[in-house]
């Protein structure tokens, strides 16, 4: 392997000069098999105690907000996908609906219907990846299968809509390239029938598991206050205790429409995470049955050209990802290219929590930590 | 030349086990690890190996000659000699420890009067295979490993030590064959009488083993492999059969001490005499299968398996069979039932260790210590102080032993729970303010 | 014939090893041939025909002690070792101090030569020992069994102690 | 080797030195009436831009009457409130936008460049209030060589959102504790999201040295 970049290492407010008897730094990746890609984490350890740490990231930096401004707002949209690449329907809803929105087209209904059920479903799919290699991190080797089982029913949906399972490409700008194919309502009803019962197997594997609860609880903390101040979203926010969801505070699509409960933990540690996202997932198939018994009729496509020139002004448009708030910042110059796109990443902002999160905590600690802020590096890095 | 062969002949029906156990140990290990995968698939709702051979039969045979046939890799700056030694100390002190294990009546290589402890400090030289295994692959994950391994073994020693102890009192003798025909007399089998000795170990058992949910000196997520990160092909293949004939070893004293070894269950109990064609009936129904789903494969060959393993499986129901029609004092007929019974006490555990791994989460590491040593060795001691207290009070004050025991096993649970109440009221890492905004 | 092959195979193989332990530079290798001179003593016992002391050996100074023996060896740093002076200047004086003694004892075994002819246990009739070991132990030599596990004892409560690491006082809340 | 731009761009952008794009394109809503056509449009007569509007609430009134000039202008576009600021008090701004009208979440912060401009970036902060369920974006004109003040003593999120900024435009804040590039290596030369930086643009000695390639493309 070719010789990691040199890179200098520097705790803030801590001389790494000096280091005490114990103190040793240790580096966890960029190729290790519990940092979900190529995070690269430098811990200052006391002991096994971690007094500091250092993420390293950028190994999967591609440019995706350069590449932005050299293509058309629809060439665009693809690209997005390749960031979150376990939840790209997500990406692709927040950057069509930030497109639209500078062009102010209004979506038909039945396509904001689909969206929805879509993308629910695309939560609950990358909260199963999230559930199953989080386990397996804690060692916990079997719930990731049983999670790949019902994930395996979503992408299918996926594939059957859209031809793609894991880079959807799944909307259009002004609505949806395709209308939902023949057994489409089936298809989701079925998948959603059991999927509480799902839940509960996974559930009764790790919730009252002595050794999950031991391994979770009290580790990586994160208060209201620390959560708000490093911008912390989605479900580790929420699991700090601040009710806070975008479906609900800016609805989009059509979550206006659905009952569905905003889960809080009040501890704000792995264990409450841990659980926030359980409970998401059994709102997210909630959401997804009052969706899929109503459908409305109509067309799928709002009125948008084939050239899109947006008037030239700026819109900034976030939507509630399933790793956190997802916002796609976009500068209009009146032309067929994006001026600027900006992409808040959940992941990145919230990977920069961790460092609170672990100190004073043992380095196989660590481990949970870096599952528990569920991050994906195409998006930390784009 | 008579001298040598009168010297020899008490010797050779031993050797002749010796040869056995080592020629067929390999394929044993081999068909327990297909075993645990299929068990592992079963729980995680997949198939398992499905390729080689029907239902995966010969994946161990394919496994076994893919690792042969491996590079032997040592790393560049590994110490040679002690890389290469490592697994061979590994494999024979897991050996060496079955050759006081009774397979049976008459299965068996040595009774030695020691054999308990014999097995115990054999099998406790294993740890350095893993240490300097572990020390001389130069890779920190390696060393890690192996400290790791080396900690909670000796830790865990002291929890397995009192476990058997209190296994002991009531056999009254160290050696392994009577220890079972203790349990034979006495017409219980001990894991009934000390239940929490049984408990205690069970669990440090599985920590000994170094499995899941113990498994941190090879915990993939944190330490890659552990001990073993740098070994490949016939090396590592070796490490695994000792891991596996550790397994059988930890299951068979488990199995002699507290399961009454080679007894069927009720053994003096003649309305359970029908319990002595079971062995031979299960068999049967095994054939059966063979022989019912062999045409269904869909090659050749696997036909041909598969009907293998359904003669292979008839001659053992033959076998099994012909013990029964043996009168009672025959020494064949105990000798091969009793062979059946401690090999499905011993697959019981090797269950249990498999369903464990793929249903727990790992401990941490200090959460492990704490457990071995602020739980386990306490109330071990306890367990084993209030065996000797029924023990006295049966043979001095003339109570009955089962009340005695009784006693001895509510005082014992009575701590436990005083401990884990104790644990739980530690408190949690500091609590965050929480609250809506 | 047999026996007196295993009792001097051992021997030598207890000798050999000790020797290596000390001449060895590499400290691992050093650990290794103590555990070769532990259990080869362990097969004298066992010779001997006293297989709970054979055991005990193994299991107390094999299974245990040189385990953390190893342990602590491996964190050291080897290359630093490797560097050192192995024998410092004194290792003639040591060496004419280990003849002495050598010689005494050998003075003493020449002397006392008649007096070492213990009679031979029947090796089949020997009773087994784990019982007469418990029984010598708990009945003739009781006080000096519990003496020696309160001297332990408090070894390991002052071995605790001064490991302990001193806690600095809290600055944080 | 950042200076030459590309000719791959299609067009360059008409620019003027004020805080917003000059508004031209005034039928957003009916695109299709527009043919395909790469060129950019000139200036039309007819409609005046639908956006920006200029914006006056309570709050922004209570933002000029705290600090007066430096609030440069309130805007809205696409219902959503900018204030531009004065780049030298932004961090000021933002202490009472945190604790006075309770935006207590940094949101996002980024940089736009306007290279023809006398002041080329634009400093574009997102914030959230949650008590309000409100969204409020500060923009702050920034020379090549201006520092403007670090967010980080006020929002920690700041930390890595100033990074990235000066990872991609170049931009120094004054006062951030740890300024070092955060996506890229630390010895790459240029700032990839400056509009002279050719989107086929990269550090080549940096990728020869290090990675042993001749391009990473």
């Amino acid at each position: 392997m070719a010789e990691t970049p040199t890179r200098h290492v520097h705790f803030p407010g801590m001389d790494t000069t000096v280091l005490g008897a114990d103190e040793i730094i240790i580096n966890m990746g960029p190729q290790h098999p519990s940092t979900h890609g190529v995070l690269r984490v430098k811990l200052h350890l006391d002991g096994e105690k971690v007094i500091g740490s250092e993420c390293i990231i950028g190994y999967l930096h591609r440019g995706v907000e350069k590449i932005a401004e050299h293509r058309s707002y629809q060439q665009f949209a693809p690209y997005v996908d390749r960031m979150d690449y376990v939840a790209a329907v997500s990406n692709g809803l927040g950057y069509c609906e930030a497109v639209e929105k500078l062009l102010e087209v209004e979506v038909p209904p039945r396509a904001k219907v689909v969206r929805t059920i879509l993308t629910e479903l695309q939560r609950i799919a990358s909260h199963l990846l999230w559930l199953g290699t989080h386990a397996l991190d804690i060692g916990a080797l079997t719930p990731i299968f049983y999670c790949f089982r019902e994930r395996e029913e979503i992408l299918k949906i996926f594939e059957k809509y859209c031809g793609a399972r894991l880079t959807t490409h799944a909307f259009r700008i002004g609505g949806l390239q395709y209308e939902v194919y023949d057994g489409f309502e089936e298809d989701v009803k079925r998948f959603l029938a059991d999927f509480d019962r799902k839940i509960d197997e996974y559930e009764a594997l790790l919730t009252t598991n002595r050794i999950w609860v031991e391994r979770t609880k009290g580790i990586g903390v994160l208060s209201a206050q620390d959560a708000i101040a490093l911008g912390v979203t989605g479900p580790v926010l929420r699991a700090s205790g601040v009710k806070w969801d975008i479906r609900k505070a800016f609805p989009y699509a059509a979550y206006d429409r659905y009952d569905f409960e905003i889960p809080v933990g009040s501890n704000g540690d792995t264990y409450d995470r841990y659980l926030v996202r359980m409970e998401e997932m059994r709102q997210s198939r909630r959401i997804c049955l009052q969706a899929i018994e109503d459908i409305p009729s109509g067309p799928i496509l709002g009125k948008v050209g084939k050239v899109m020139k947006p008037a030239p002004g700026e819109v900034y448009h976030s939507i509630e990802a399933p790793k956190g708030e997802l916002g796609y910042y976009i500068v209009s110059d009146g032309t067929t290219q994006p001026y600027r796109v900006r992409i808040r990443p959940p992941s990145f902002i919230n990977l920069q929590a961790f460092d609170t999160m672990v100190r004073g905590h043992l380095v196989a600690d660590v481990v949970a930590i870096i599952g528990t802020i569920d991050i994906v590096l195409g998006e930390v890095d784009r | 030349m008579d001298a040598v062969v009168e010297f020899l002949k008490p010797h050779l029906l031993p050797l002749l086990w010796a040869v056995v156990i080592v020629a067929v140990l390999p394929l044993v290990a081999g068909y327990i690890v297909l075993l645990e995968r299929k068990v592992m698939a079963d729980i995680q709702a997949r198939l398992g190996p499905m390729r080689v051979g029907p239902h995966g039969l010969l994946q161990p045979i394919a496994d076994a000659l893919k690792l042969l046939l491996k590079e032997d890799i040592i790393p560049a700056n590994a110490d040679k000699w002690i890389f290469w030694i490592a697994p061979l100390i590994s494999v024979t002190a897991a050996m060496l420890a079955l050759s006081a294990m009774p397979f049976g009546p008459v299965f068996q290589i040595a009774d030695l009067n020691v054999g308990l402890l014999f097995i115990v400090a054999v099998s406790s030289l294993g740890i350095f295979g893993i240490v300097l295994g572990g020390w001389s692959s130069n890779s920190h994950y390696a060393l890690l490993g192996a400290l790791r391994s080396a900690a909670q073994v000796v830790s865990y020693e002291v929890a397995v030590g009192m476990a058997l102890v209190s296994g002991l009192l009531l056999a009254g003798t160290l050696s392994m064959r009577k220890m079972v025909e203790a349990q034979a007399e006495q017409g219980v089998w001990f894991a009934f009488l000390v239940p929490v000795g049984f408990f205690i170990y069970l669990v440090a058992g599985i920590a000994e083993l170094n499995r899941a949910p113990f498994d941190l000196p090879e915990a993939e997520s944190e330490l890659v492999a552990g001990y073993m990160t740098e070994y490949s092909g016939f090396r590592w293949a070796l490490y695994f059969l000792g891991e596996y004939t550790a397994m059988i070893v930890v299951s068979g004293i488990g199995t002699t001490l507290f399961l009454g070894g080679w007894l069927r269950p009720f053994p003096n109990v003649a309305a359970f005499d029908f319990l002595d064609y079971l062995p031979a009936v299960l068999f049967l129904a095994l054939t059966g299968y063979c022989f019912y789903r062999a045409p269904k494969q869909p090659v050749p060959i696997q036909k041909a398996v598969m009907g293998l393993f359904g003669v292979l499986c008839l001659g053992i129901t033959a076998a099994l069979g012909w013990a029964v029609t043996l009168p009672a004092e025959a020494v064949a007929r105990a000798g091969i039932l009793g062979a059946f019974w401690f090999l499905a006490k011993v697959f019981l555990f090797l269950y249990s260790f498999m369903w464990f791994r793929f249903t727990f989460p790992r401990y941490r590491f200090d959460q492990l210590m704490r457990l071995g040593w602020h739980f386990l060795i306490p109330v071990s001691l306890v367990n084993v102080m209030g065996v000797g207290a029924a023990l006295v009070l049966h043979r001095q004050a003339g109570w009955p032993l089962w009340q005695g025991l009784v006693l001895g096993t509510v005082v014992t649970l009575a701590v436990a729970a005083w401990l884990i109440l104790v644990r739980q009221r530690r408190p949690v890492a500091a609590p965050s303010a929480g609250g809506e905004v | 014939m047999v026996e007196q092959f295993t009792f001097y195979f051992f021997a030598a193989l207890a000798v050999i090893s000790a020797v290596l332990v000390v001449t060895v530079r590499n400290a691992v290798y050093s650990a290794v041939f103590l555990i070769t001179t532990l259990l080869a003593t362990a097969g004298i016992f066992l010779q001997l025909r006293a297989e709970f002391l054979f055991v005990v050996q193994i299991i107390l100074y094999v299974g245990g002690i040189m385990v953390l023996f190893v342990f602590v060896v491996m964190l050291v740093d080897l290359d630093v070792a490797l560097r050192q002076v192995q024998f410092n200047r004194q290792k003639w004086v040591a060496l004419l101090v280990v003849l002495a003694v050598a010689g005494q004892l050998v003075f003493a075994l020449a002397l006392g030569s008649e007096a070492l002819g213990l009679p031979a246990a029947a090796p089949e009739s020997l009773e087994p020992n784990t019982e007469s070991v418990g029984l010598r132990l708990f009945e003739s030599y009781m006080l000096p069994f519990e003496i020696a596990s309160i001297l332990l004892l408090v070894a390991m409560i002052g071995a605790v102690l001064l490991g302990k690491r001193q806690k600095p006082p809290r600055s944080e809340a | 080797m950042a200076d030459e731009p590309t000719s791959k761009q299609p067009e360059k952008r008409p620019e003027t030195s004020e805080g917003q794009p000059p508004a031209r394109e005034t039928s957003a809503q009916k695109p299709a009436e527009k043919p395909a056509g790469e060129k950019p449009v000139p200036p039309k007569k007819e409609a005046p831009p639908a956006w920006p509007k200029p914006l006056d609430n309570e709050m922004v009134r209570r933002f000029r009457q705290r600090f007066g000039d430096a609030i440069l202008d309130a805007l809205e576009d696409r219902k959503q409130a900018i204030l531009v600021v004065a780049a030298e008090r932004l961090r000021e701004i933002a202490e009472y936008a945190r604790d006075e009208e309770q935006f207590d979440m940094l949101t996002d912060l980024t940089a736009v460049d306007w290279p023809k401009r006398e002041k080329r970036f634009d400093l574009v902060v997102n914030l959230y209030s949650f008590p309000r369920n409100e969204r409020l974006r500060l923009k702050a004109a920034v020379g090549e060589h201006d520092q403007p003040p670090s967010l980080a003593p006020v929002w920690a999120a700041a930390n890595w959102l100033e990074r990235e900024c000066f990872d991609m435009f170049g931009i120094r804040f004054e006062g951030h504790p740890d300024l070092r590039r955060i996506l890229l290596p630390d010895e790459w030369v240029g700032h990839p999201l400056r509009k002279d930086y050719d989107i086929l643009q990269q550090d080549t000695a940096w990728v020869r040295e290090n990675l042993g390639i001749e391009s990473g493309q």
